[in-house]
């Protein structure tokens, strides 16, 4: 068989061309082999349970989970899940010191077996190792780890748990082969196969016919975004006849024109791939229905890994985007108002996981903001570090509906545990979740010490720089659109958390009781995740800032960790950048240095969450069964989502819906098959034309006979 | 002579077809069709006198033919008439769609 | 493994075995007492595919026919039966012996009353569907083609569903009134060889070498377009498929699915492009082909969407992947070609595994509309998984057979009319639009009705059909590269013959411009 | 003389065949047909095909008109006869089919005859064989296969009369 085993058996493989630079990868397969193995597992042990809960249905009860011993389906998966996971982050981790340690300059390609192959096209099922892979490798596997540690505790008692850990599993699979891949068709391949993950993890509780319809949703508007993706593929393919990294951004600059239309097309279609899977404004309306998942799918998929696929796809392909001045302008423009628009709409949610998803979206506008304008470094620092507050934030309302789900549960009373109104005052009855969410709160607010600021910051300067170069006024403009985004988000998080956690509760006397902190399975990843909130923003002090106050004068240790890390990656990138467009500028557009800039952000970020603290202890919040729906005015508009989703709906899947019931009933059973039917009773009318003639009575049939004998004799005698 | 004796012939012949196409009776019928016959001897001996012997030869098969012909029609006719108790051929019409 | 071919003289026999041990084994089902029949039709055809398997080994990737045999048949007419394989055919004839068996094991409890006559047909039609894809005589390849239909009017009339006169009536007329224009053509090239080459033969080798003007190549073309459009079916020619799949029984819908809808598109690629190849090329046909095309993958994806029957649905999406072959095909390119040879291949397999599940479905809940399912997942989880991956590969996610075909399909168009290709890639959008909500309404949402609560999750054999199909859906996602391999030469030949023959008129455009 | 003679039993033919149409009841019909047969018997004769003329009275009056008559009177047809003849619009069409059709065949019938008195071979071969021996000659030797063949036609018309009239038993 020539289906060469023994190299993926090996999972050496060719170290390709890291020999130079000493950077030896540690079994660089196993990464991605492990989560898949994890996924065999747990799906083998799914299928044995969903068997067993089958019978149970079919004989007309319910499978419910025993208190007592767990059955062996759902204790295995809690170690095979989160174990393979800490595995591969333990194998990244390695990998990590031996890249630090050797000096990188082009990736290393590591080719398995041939994939596809004709005489024109060949395309291996390689994986590609260099700084911005390991970068994302670390952040999947690391809050991926956390996030299934996190689930063994959330999702204990649901029945369907080995079938949760399996889908879980294979999106880590999935997410690294995007991630890792070293050619565009093997990250559609990861790119598509998140898609199918996150379809099956939203629609994960099937059997309520929201959720499904919610995984349905994704799915199809992730694919609209894939068509872009495979249009830039083969626009790709014919001028390169190639479909690898590697060569494609080594050959572009000179075989692609700057600014051309070629490049320009690429870069808009990849850009409407990016919005997809990145829930960016045409089509971000998944993201806030896919709330319907479990919370931990929530933080991990809709938050912290595969929504940041399409920024990891722009940062990879960095030299077209640096080629494609209208491209990047267009990436730039539509995260910036992707910000604006997800953050006025958090503003008046009142289902907590609502708020957090907006506040994703609106994230990732900064992250694409940061990339647009060619901050490449900053954007994938925000990414990284938004990974880890987003991951908490999600984890702790997680957390909170957990026990608001116990206390409803154990009262029997049906209200909407992730509703802000219901909840209130579980800051003393839930203090570690309580104070991590804080943190989280103030490290996606911007203020100083936190990660936040250092990432957002950073964006918010370049995109203020950027409007020095070409297009000016339109980096201006979304510097300031910036600036105003950071101000709201400050002020809907503070008022979320005030919601949650401050003020009389309201979820009812008795239900209170039962309130209490999230188990230790819980609680530890939190505690984790506001860590890496707090100190993961030093590891890349910008050098203007590093040595004023905002260093704390010098004593951070790694000023510009990132940049020099992802330096070769981007270098590319930046030489065309100052080729063409020339370096950023020192002062924003109103004047004033980074620092300058920097200290007012933070102090702005502070100002709004203390003030909103102030405002909303005043609020008198009803509970949500007498709070109606807010209708009128503003508020209703935001609330109602500016209305989008009706929009989408009437423009789109109406008229889609329609034309096809058209084509059907009338163009396909109507004209096709009519024509069809109709060359049937055509002949049939003309028999009984012809039969007309047979009258059975004799003397017709002679009379006939006569005229013929006439007509031929007349015929011949002419 | 020969030319007025083809024209009585082609006379004969056609009152023979008004003949079977207006009458209703099937014996009647049947005996036009005789006339018919005789008209085409009568064109075959009047010919003869140009053509030669096997004119009048050849008439001397159509009458064979005819007389086989008008024995098996009338038996079919009897057969018929047994049947239907007449020889109204528009009574016959068993063929009708 | 070549070896142990070689010493039992695999490659003179095997074709030949391969075209006439069905019919055998429809004596044999013939002969044999009633309720026998099943298994030995089931073990008979079974053990046709390991013989099939040997041809993966003994096929070496290679331009050009092997294992070609000529024995004069008709000399007078110049016709011979002459057999041969090469990378074009040999997948077809391998998923036809695949599916065969499959399908008569699907057939088990399906199938209740004339069981002896049911199974001899299907062994019947095995044969003329192997004759055709393996047969190098054109007057061969017609009586094979008009073959397949005899049995296939019989399966679907007799055992088939309410509508199954119409529906039987109305594919047979559709096919026979297509073919025939075809032999028209047939006879045409017969004198013209006889002309120009002196002696006229049927042979494929002598028919391509027979010199035709652009004239008679547009006629010829669209006669043997004709017959074989029917059959793909394009566009306006389809009406027949879904009536002929609903009322077909589950087995007859499955070999129907897999495999004849494979012999019109193998016409195009076996006969039109390489007999008539300046036609082929000539600009206002590829526009119109490819439009149907791209026409029929957007109109079935469309249609499919909002049909009330399941197998209305599915049939309507293979008029869907059929666009995409006829796509593939008409770019005239190397990969455009390999796209559709794969998308016939992966489409046959998918589409006929989603033809059985849905087959099961029927015996299950005796009903083919969608809305009397519902949360079946909750009681058949096994059956749910299997028909969800099938779904996947059937809609083209990579990693699963179906997005092989479909991307380098759409790759090649790409190449050389970027246009219609950007517009069948939005066919990528509505096979999810027509897959997905299928599946929800089928398998997710809540158990409402009490006799989906009965439904008994798969059952041994059933699993022994769907876990070759799964496995080969994914292998060949994971790793088409054998495949590939055996193909490309052939393809690669077929392609620059194309080209070569193109007279140096302007009119044509210079392919890959 | 003989064209006054022809003229005569001419019109006798004429008047027998209209007689046949429009005859009241079927034995008027069958005995105008005698006489038309008649008639042309003579008719025959003046076109010099004596033998013949004797063998259609013999055979064609004599016998079929007679199995006629027998079969009318089996029937019993002739009495309470309601005449079938009406005579309606319908009538113009077979009418005008008949005339066409005489128009045509008197055309080309008139176009193949010849002037009367020319020596036709017929007179030879009478001399030379008599008038019977002169149609026995070829009836014997040239058409003797169709001669057999008539044979054996009227021994089947025999056979299959009598099996359809046969009273079922």
């Amino acid at each position: 068989m020539s289906f060469p085993l023994g190299t993926v058996v090996a999972l050496e493989g060719a170290s390709g061309a890291a020999e130079a630079t000493g950077f030896e990868p540690f079994l660089p397969g196993l990464v991605v082999l492990l989560p898949l193995l994890g996924f065999l597992a747990n799906g083998a042990l799914a299928l044995a349970a969903g068997r067993r809960s089958a019978d149970a249905v079919r004989a007309g009860g319910e499978w419910h989970l025993p208190e007592t011993e767990r059955p062996l389906t759902h204790t295995w998966p809690s170690l095979i899940g989160p174990g393979v996971l800490l595995a591969a982050f333990a194998v990244t981790l390695v990998n990590f010191v031996r890249m630090w340690g050797a000096e990188l300059h082009e990736p290393v390609v590591i080719p398995y077996w041939t994939w596809l192959v004709t005489g024109t096209l060949e395309v291996a099922v390689a994986i590609q190792l260099d700084q911005l892979s390991m970068v994302m490798m670390l952040v999947v596997t690391g809050v991926g780890s956390l996030i299934h540690v996190f689930s063994v505790g959330y999702m204990r008692d649901d029945p369907g748990y080995p079938r949760y850990f399996t889908y879980l599993n294979l999106f880590v699979f999935f997410m690294l082969v995007l991630v890792m891949g070293a050619s565009f068709p093997v990250m559609f391949v990861g790119w598509e196969g998140v898609g199918l993950c996150s379809y099956l993890l939203i629609g994960f509780w099937f059997r309520d016919r929201e959720k499904a319809d919610a995984g349905k949703k994704a799915f199809i508007v992730n694919r609209i975004g894939d068509v872009g993706f495979l249009l830039a593929m083969f626009l790709l393919f014919t001028t390169f006849g190639t479909l690898d990294f590697v060569p494609i951004l080594e050959r572009a600059p000179e075989t692609l024109v700057y600014g051309g239309a070629l490049v320009s097309a690429v870069t808009l279609f990849l850009l409407l791939g990016a919005a997809g899977k990145s829930a960016q404004i045409p089509l971000y309306v998944w993201l806030p229905d896919a709330m319907a998942g479990p919370t931990p799918v929530s933080a991990l998929i809709h938050a912290a890994t595969m929504v940041t696929a399409g920024v990891y796809m722009v940062a990879r392909s960095s030299v077209l985007f640096a080629l494609a001045p209208a491209g990047s302008l267009a990436v730039a423009g539509i995260g910036a108002l992707t910000a604006l628009f997800a953050a006025t709409i958090a503003l008046t949610q009142y289902d907590i996981k609502k708020v957090l998803a907006y506040s994703t979206v609106s994230q990732l506008g900064y992250m694409f903001l940061g990339v647009g304008v060619g901050a490449y470094t900053a954007g994938i620092f925000h990414l990284m570090t938004h990974a880890f507050f987003k991951a908490l934030l999600f984890l702790g309302s997680g957390a909170v509906i957990h026990s608001m789900h116990h206390a409803l549960h154990r009262t029997g009373r049906h209200l909407d545990a992730q509703d802000m109104r219901n909840m209130g005052g579980l800051a003393r009855r839930m203090p570690v979740t309580w104070t991590t969410m804080w943190v989280g709160t103030l490290a996606i607010a911007g203020i100083w010490p936190l990660a936040g600021f250092f990432s957002k910051d950073e964006i918010i300067w370049y995109a203020g720089a950027a409007a020095g170069g070409p297009h000016a006024s339109w980096y201006a403009l979304f510097w300031m659109i910036a600036l105003a985004a950071a101000a709201l988000t400050a002020f809907y998080m503070t008022r979320m958390m005030l919601m949650t956690f401050h003020g009389g509760n309201r979820t009812g006397e008795e239900e209170a009781r039962h309130l209490h902190e999230a188990p230790l399975t819980m609680s530890v990843p939190l505690v984790l995740l506001a860590a890496f909130s707090v100190f993961g923003g030093w590891i890349n002090v910008p050098a203007a800032l590093h040595d004023g106050w905002v260093g704390l004068f010098g004593a951070l240790p790694m000023g510009e960790g990132l940049h020099h890390w992802l330096e070769p990656v981007v270098a590319a990138a930046s030489e065309v950048r100052a080729e063409h467009v020339g370096a950023f500028h020192e002062t924003a557009p109103l004047g004033g240095g980074e620092l300058a800039w920097a200290t007012f952000s933070t102090l702005l970020a502070a100002a709004v969450v203390a003030g909103t603290a102030a405002v909303a202890s005043r609020w008198r919040i009803a509970p949500a069964a007498e709070a109606g729906e807010p209708t009128g005015g503003l508020r209703g508009l935001l609330y109602r989502k500016w209305y989008v989703d009706e929009l989408y709906d009437h423009i789109i899947v109406r008229p889609v819906v329609a034309t096809s019931r058209f084509l059907w009933r009338v163009v396909d059973a109507g004209i096709v098959d009519g024509i069809v039917n109709a060359t049937g009773s055509v002949s049939r009318a003309f028999g009984l034309v012809g039969s007309v003639v047979q009258t059975g009575v004799l003397s017709t049939y002679a009379f006939v006979l006569t005229v013929g004998v006439v007509v031929v004799l007349a015929v011949m005698a002419l | 002579m020969i030319t007025d004796s083809l024209v009585l012939s082609a006379l004969l012949f056609v009152i023979g077809t008004l003949g079977v196409l207006i009458r209703r009776n099937a014996i009647i019928m049947f005996l036009c069709i005789e006339l018919m016959l005789n008209a085409v001897n009568l064109t075959f001996v009047a010919l003869s006198r140009l053509v030669g012997i096997d004119g009048q030869l050849f008439v001397f098969f159509v009458m064979t033919v005819a007389a086989a012909e008008a024995a098996v029609g009338l038996a079919i006719i009897i057969s018929i008439f047994r049947h239907y108790e007449t020889v109204d051929v528009q009574s016959f019409n068993l063929l009708k769609w | 493994m070549s070896a142990l071919l070689d010493v039992i003289g695999y490659e003179r026999w095997i074709l030949h075995a391969l075209v006439w041990l069905p019919l055998a084994g429809m004596g044999l089902v013939l002969w044999l007492p009633r309720e026998r029949a099943k298994h030995v039709a089931f073990w008979w055809s079974a053990a046709l595919f390991a013989l099939s398997l040997g041809l993966w080994w003994a096929f070496e990737a290679a331009p050009g026919f092997q294992m070609a045999s000529s024995h004069p048949w008709i000399p007078g007419w110049g016709v011979a039966y002459a057999l041969g394989v090469d990378g074009i055919s040999i997948f077809m004839v391998l998923l036809t012996t695949f599916t065969t068996p499959v399908a008569i094991l699907g057939s088990f409890n399906y199938i209740e009353k004339r069981e002896k006559a049911f199974y001899a047909l299907m062994l019947l039609l095995e044969t003329g569907v192997l004759g055709v894809f393996l047969s190098l005589d054109l007057f061969l390849f017609y009586v094979f083609f008009e073959l397949t239909l005899v049995p296939m009017y019989f399966i679907v009339g007799v055992w088939g569903g309410e509508r199954r006169i119409y529906a039987a009536v109305k594919f047979f007329l559709y096919t026979a009134l297509g073919s025939l224009l075809m032999l028209v053509a047939i006879l045409y090239l017969y004198f013209r060889a006889e002309e120009a080459l002196g002696a006229g033969s049927f042979h494929y080798a002598e028919l391509l070498r027979v010199p035709l003007t652009l004239q008679e190549q547009l006629w010829l073309f669209s006669a043997f377009a004709l017959a074989f459009a029917v059959k793909v079916p394009v566009f306006p020619l389809h009406t027949w498929l879904p009536d002929a799949h609903v009322e077909a029984p589950t087995p007859g819908s499955v070999i129907l699915a897999s495999v004849l809808l494979k012999m019109g598109t193998y016409g195009f690629v076996r006969f039109l492009l390489p007999l008539f190849p300046a036609a082929a090329q000539h600009p206002p046909v590829v526009t119109l082909m490819l439009a149907l095309g791209v026409v029929g993958i957007l109109y079935a994806a469309w249609v499919a969407a909002v049909q009330p029957d399941a197998k209305k649905l599915v049939a309507y999406t293979s008029v869907a992947h059929m666009g995409f072959v006829v796509l593939g095909i008409f770019a005239l390119t190397l990969n455009g070609l390999q796209g559709a040879l794969l998308v016939m291949v992966s489409h046959g397999i998918s589409t006929g595994a989603l033809f059985l599940l849905l087959g099961m479905l029927y015996e299950r809940r005796h009903t083919r509309l969608i809305e009397d399912f519902g949360g079946l997942a909750a009681v058949a989880p096994w059956l749910a998984t299997a028909f969800v991956i099938t779904a996947l590969a059937s809609i083209g996610l990579p990693g699963t057979s179906g997005f092989v075909g479909e991307f380098m399909a759409l790759l090649g168009a790409f190449e050389t009319h970027p246009w219609f290709a950007g517009v069948a890639t939005l066919g990528v959008i509505f096979a999810a639009y027509y897959m997905l909500p299928m599946v929800q309404r089928m398998f997710f949402n809540r158990l409402h009705e009490s006799a989906n609560r009965g439904v008994p999750d798969v059952s041994r054999r059933e699993i022994a059909m769907l876990a070759p199909m799964i496995a080969l859906m994914i292998w060949i996602g994971v790793h088409p590269a054998p495949l590939m391999r055996r193909m490309e030469p052939s393809v690669e030949s077929l392609v620059s013959h194309v080209e070569r023959s193109l007279p140096a008129a302007p009119s044509a455009p210079a392919v890959g411009d | 003389m003989s064209d006054v003679l022809f003229y005569m039993f001419a019109a006798l033919a004429l008047g027998g065949a209209m007689g046949v149409v429009a005859g009241r009841n079927p034995v008027a019909s069958l005995l105008s047909m005698v006489l038309s047969l008649g008639s042309t018997s003579v008719i025959f004769v003046l076109l010099e095909a004596h033998f013949l003329a004797a063998v259609q009275v013999i055979v064609y009056a004599g016998a079929i008109m007679v199995l006629f008559l027998f079969v009318i009177m089996l029937l019993n047809l002739g009495h309470d006869y309601r005449p079938d003849l009406r005579v309606t619009l319908w009538l113009i069409a077979p009418v005008a089919a008949a005339g066409a059709l005489f128009g045509i065949l008197s055309r080309g019938l008139r176009a193949a005859g010849a002037p009367a008195g020319t020596d036709s071979p017929v007179d030879a071969a009478v001399e030379e064989y008599g008038a019977i021996g002169a149609i026995a000659r070829p009836l014997y030797t040239e058409w003797v296969v169709p001669f057999e063949i008539t044979g054996i036609l009227l021994l089947v018309a025999i056979v299959g009369a009598l099996a359809l009239a046969k009273k079922r038993v």
